[in-house]
Formats: structure tokens, C-alpha cells, sequence
């Protein structure tokens, strides 16, 4: 798992990139998204389009990372995901939880 | 001459670290198969999360072994994951998509190996320990690599 | 409670690429027997030059299988390393440091594999095929790891 | 097998990284050292430094490559071999066929 930050206005974008799983990729996850709400960011988007495999520990790790977020009046929404992925949060009826997009420019402006 | 099934069993130390070598050995057993890549993605991450769950509830000291068995015959994948844990009742299990559980952190690891697995079996044993048995019928024609590629 | 000795015994296609999987197994199976990195590395070399040899020597037809299986118990560890293949007389095998020998690219693996363990012995049988078994007694002080890092 | 290849003066060092294995690196360093001596190098050294496994095929390539080059009147030599690769050659006596050095400016002096 390898995470790279980047911001669109006041939107910060955390491109995730290889495996979100038990004792590596979700720890990175977590991490992450605790330091962009240290930061003081409000609004996170998670770009999975570089996401190869996520396990049980990886969506609860978004499932997480969504509570903690939205408990802190923040928001956190999903963009680019792969078919592998969509297909796992299909099987847990998470897709309906998050607020999902397929274009970077749109879930940007989607925040404001 | 004897045929050679494709065939693995190794023990791994208990811990998550062991996951991608037991991935490895069988993403290589079901390409012996030909299996596609599709395939082998949902079976490989049914494996994961029978591993995961034996390194993080199958263990009553530190690091122990897990023992893991692949086999494809008869058109069959079957992986056995076996551990030293005191095993658990499979009736008392929490629904993941229960209202109250939807949110859960965890929890799901068991609904996605039914889901991805034809069938899922739990053995307790005092002296063998838990074992998770995992089926995969792949007879049908779509779990059949079509090109050279697709194995790769 | 049932012993587990560190265990492996897999079915690989017979192609070089199948190396670094054995090599990895084995190697964790090394570290499982808490093996220092000197005789993880000897050993895993000795373990390369044999299927290197099933996969050059020891195949009749495209892409068999090599079978491999590994333990490590009372204090040694075998390796057993099989394919398919017609076999050879191991009392014809030339010497690589015969003067005539010494340049030649080739000839070396067997001698090697006889230096870095403590024993290899050849088995030929028609139906089960040509079987090279290497075995290395780890009882000595020097093959065990004295640290964490030299497990790793 | 990464081979990087660089001059010193009229010496090409070759420097060999990671394992001489069958399959893949044999072949690497036969390429290299085909292609040094195609470009008419005649004083070829191979900087073992970074080789991190060697097996017979990877040795029978360094024989090759020796007598190769010596048959094309050329010289080839080996530098800064680690402990594994020069026990490998030890147990088959080609330590004494090959001119080996610990340094590598002593290496490439020893060609003029
Ligand atoms: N190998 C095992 N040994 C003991 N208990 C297990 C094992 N596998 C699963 N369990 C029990 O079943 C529960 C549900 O497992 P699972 O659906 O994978 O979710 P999670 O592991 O995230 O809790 C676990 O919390 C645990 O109590
Ligand atoms: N598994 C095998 N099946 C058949 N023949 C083999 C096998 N292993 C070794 N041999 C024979 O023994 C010879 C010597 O093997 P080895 O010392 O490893 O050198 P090399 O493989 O480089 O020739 C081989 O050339 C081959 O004829």
C-alpha cells in the first residue's frame, strides 16, 4: 500500500495504490485519513483507482475512516474504484453508504 | 505414470506477514488449473480471509503454526486452513448487513468466503484444532483461463 | 495438542519462473525452524540446483509437474525434489575439477548440491519417477539464527 | 539481474546486481558481455559487488564469458565478489582461473 496526498482547493485527495489488507494496507488507510483530519482537513476523498485487492480488514478500514470522518462533521467519499472493489462493498451492502463517484472533477465540486 | 494433481501444503508461522506467501503458492496452484484471473482474485481473497482469520483468533500462544492445504482435482478447488485456536460456534455469528451491524468495523470475513466460495465448512477438533474447509466448484466454462495472458 | 513441524510439500509447473516460489516456501520454512541466513542461503541453494535439474533433465513432455516437499524435523532438513523425468546413472557423472572439466559451462549442480548438504541421494523408479532427496543435520550451534534480524 | 554498464578509460565495468540464476540472469550476463565485446571492448571487468545469489548456471555464464572473451583476444577479470560468490567458486576451484581483485581502481589499473 503506498499512499500519496495531494489537494484540490480545500479538498484532500489521498491516492491509494496496491493491496488494502490485514496488517499492512489498512493500517496505511487509517493512518492516512487521521493525519489529513490532524491537518484539519474536512472534506476527503479517497481515490482507489490504484487499489488491487481489498479484504474484510481493508472495507472495515473504510467503513472506519467514514464514521470517524463524518463524526467529526467531516465528509469522506469514494471515487475511481476498480470492479474488484465495487463488487466487494456490493457483497456488504456498503455501497449505498458511501457517496461514490467515477470522475475525480465531479466528486470535487460534489463537496462544495 | 502416476498423475500429479496440483497439490500444496505447508505450515506457515501465524501471522499476517504469511499471508502473501500462502497466496502465492496458491495463485500458482490454480494457475496449474487454468483457472483466470477473475477466478483466482475471489478465491485467493476467500484464502486471505481464512488465514487472517486463523492468525488473529486461531492462536493460543504466540506464533504458532497454521497449516494450509490446496488441492484442485475434479474440477474442484478445496483449501483447508487449519489452526490451533479453541474454534468458535458458526450458528452465533453476527449478520454483517444487519442495520445495527452495517457500520461494524469488522465482522465480515466469514459472509465473504460464503459469498466467494461454494461452500465454507468449520471442523473443530480438541486435538487437530479449527479447520476451515473452503469449495470452489469450477467446472463451469467461465473460471477457464481463455488466452495465455489471462494466466499470466 | 497434536505437533506441527514445520512442513511443505507443493506441486509446481516445471519452468524456471517456479524457482523463486520453492525458494520462498522453503525459506520461510527455514525461518519457521529458526535457522540463521548463512544456512538458509546454502541450503536454498542446493535446493535451486535441483529443480533447476527436474526442469532441464527431468521432463518428457511440455510443462509437467515437479513435485516438492520439505520438512524440517529431529534436527534435520530434507528436501525431496521429483519429476517426471527418465532419470540418470549418477555413477557416470563426470567430475567438474578434472582439468578437461574445469572450463566447461555445465556439469557443476550435482557437486554442489553434494558440497552445501550433508547427503543427496537419487531415487529412479519408473512409475513415481526420478526423485533427488537432500538432507542437511542442523543439530550444530552454527546453522541457528542468534538474533531476531537474522531470521528476517 | 540489473546489469549498469560504465567505462575507465578503455576498461568496460559491468556492474552485475542481484542473482545469477538460471533463466534469468545467466542469459543477462551473456548479453552484457556479448554486447560489450560486439562494441569492441577487449578489457571487460565484472563488478560483483551487488550479486546476491549465484548458482551453477550463473557460474557456467562466467566461465563462458571468461573463455569467450580470452578466445576474442580479450581479458576479463572480477571485482569486489562477495563472501557467497566467492565460496561458490572456491568449491569448484575456478578461483584460481579467474584474475580477481578486492579494488576497484586496482581492478581496472591491472588491464594497462
Ligand atoms: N479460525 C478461527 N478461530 C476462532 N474463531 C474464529 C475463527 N474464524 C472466525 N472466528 C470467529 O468468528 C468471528 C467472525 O469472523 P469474521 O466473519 O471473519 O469477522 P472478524 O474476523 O472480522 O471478526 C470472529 O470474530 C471470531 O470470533
Ligand atoms: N533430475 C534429473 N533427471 C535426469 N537427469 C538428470 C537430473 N539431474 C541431473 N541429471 C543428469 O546429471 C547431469 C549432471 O547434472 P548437474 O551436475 O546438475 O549439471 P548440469 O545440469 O549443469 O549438466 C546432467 O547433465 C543430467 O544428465
Amino acid at each position: 500500500m503506498n499512499i500519496r496526498q495531494r489537494e484540490h482547493g480545500d479538498v484532500k485527495i489521498l491516492d491509494l495504490q496496491g493491496k488494502i489488507t490485514i496488517g499492512v494496507g489498512d493500517v496505511a488507510v487509517r493512518d492516512a485519513v487521521q493525519t489529513a483530519l490532524a491537518a484539519g482537513s474536512k472534506k476527503i476523498l479517497l481515490n482507489m483507482e490504484g487499489v488491487t485487492t481489498i479484504d474484510s480488514a481493508g472495507v472495515g478500514e473504510l467503513v472506519s475512516a467514514y464514521t470517524t470522518v463524518t463524526n467529526r462533521d467531516g465528509v469522506l467519499k469514494l471515487v475511481n474504484l476498480p470492479s474488484k472493489v465495487t463488487d466487494i462493498l456490493q457483497i456488504t451492502q456498503l455501497i449505498t453508504v458511501f457517496e461514490i463517484y467515477d470522475d475525480e472533477d465531479e466528486a470535487v465540486e460534489s463537496f462544495s | 505414470m502416476e498423475k500429479v494433481a496440483p497439490h500444496a501444503h505447508l505450515t506457515v508461522v501465524s501471522r499476517f506477514e504469511s499471508i502473501e506467501l500462502v497466496l502465492a503458492v496458491v495463485d500458482d496452484l490454480l494457475k496449474q488449473a487454468e483457472l483466470n484471473g477473475e477466478t483466482r482474485h475471489w478465491v485467493g481473497l476467500a484464502v486471505r480471509e481464512a488465514i487472517a482469520n486463523a492468525v488473529k483468533h486461531g492462536s493460543r500462544e504466540e506464533e504458532e503454526r497454521i497449516r494450509v492445504e490446496a488441492t484442485v482435482e475434479d474440477g474442484e478447488v478445496i483449501v483447508r486452513v487449519r489452526d490451533k485456536g479453541p474454534g468458535f460456534d458458526p450458528d452465533e455469528l453476527s449478520d454483517p448487513l444487519a442495520p445495527e451491524n452495517l457500520l461494524r468495523p469488522s465482522g465480515r470475513g466469514i459472509f465473504y468466503m460464503r459469498k466467494l466460495m461454494d461452500d465454507v465448512e468449520f471442523r473443530f477438533d480438541d486435538d487437530r484444532g479449527t479447520e476451515v474447509v473452503l469449495r470452489k466448484q469450477i467446472s463451469s466454462e467461465e473460471d477457464f483461463a481463455r488466452t495465455e495472458e489471462d494466466t499470466g
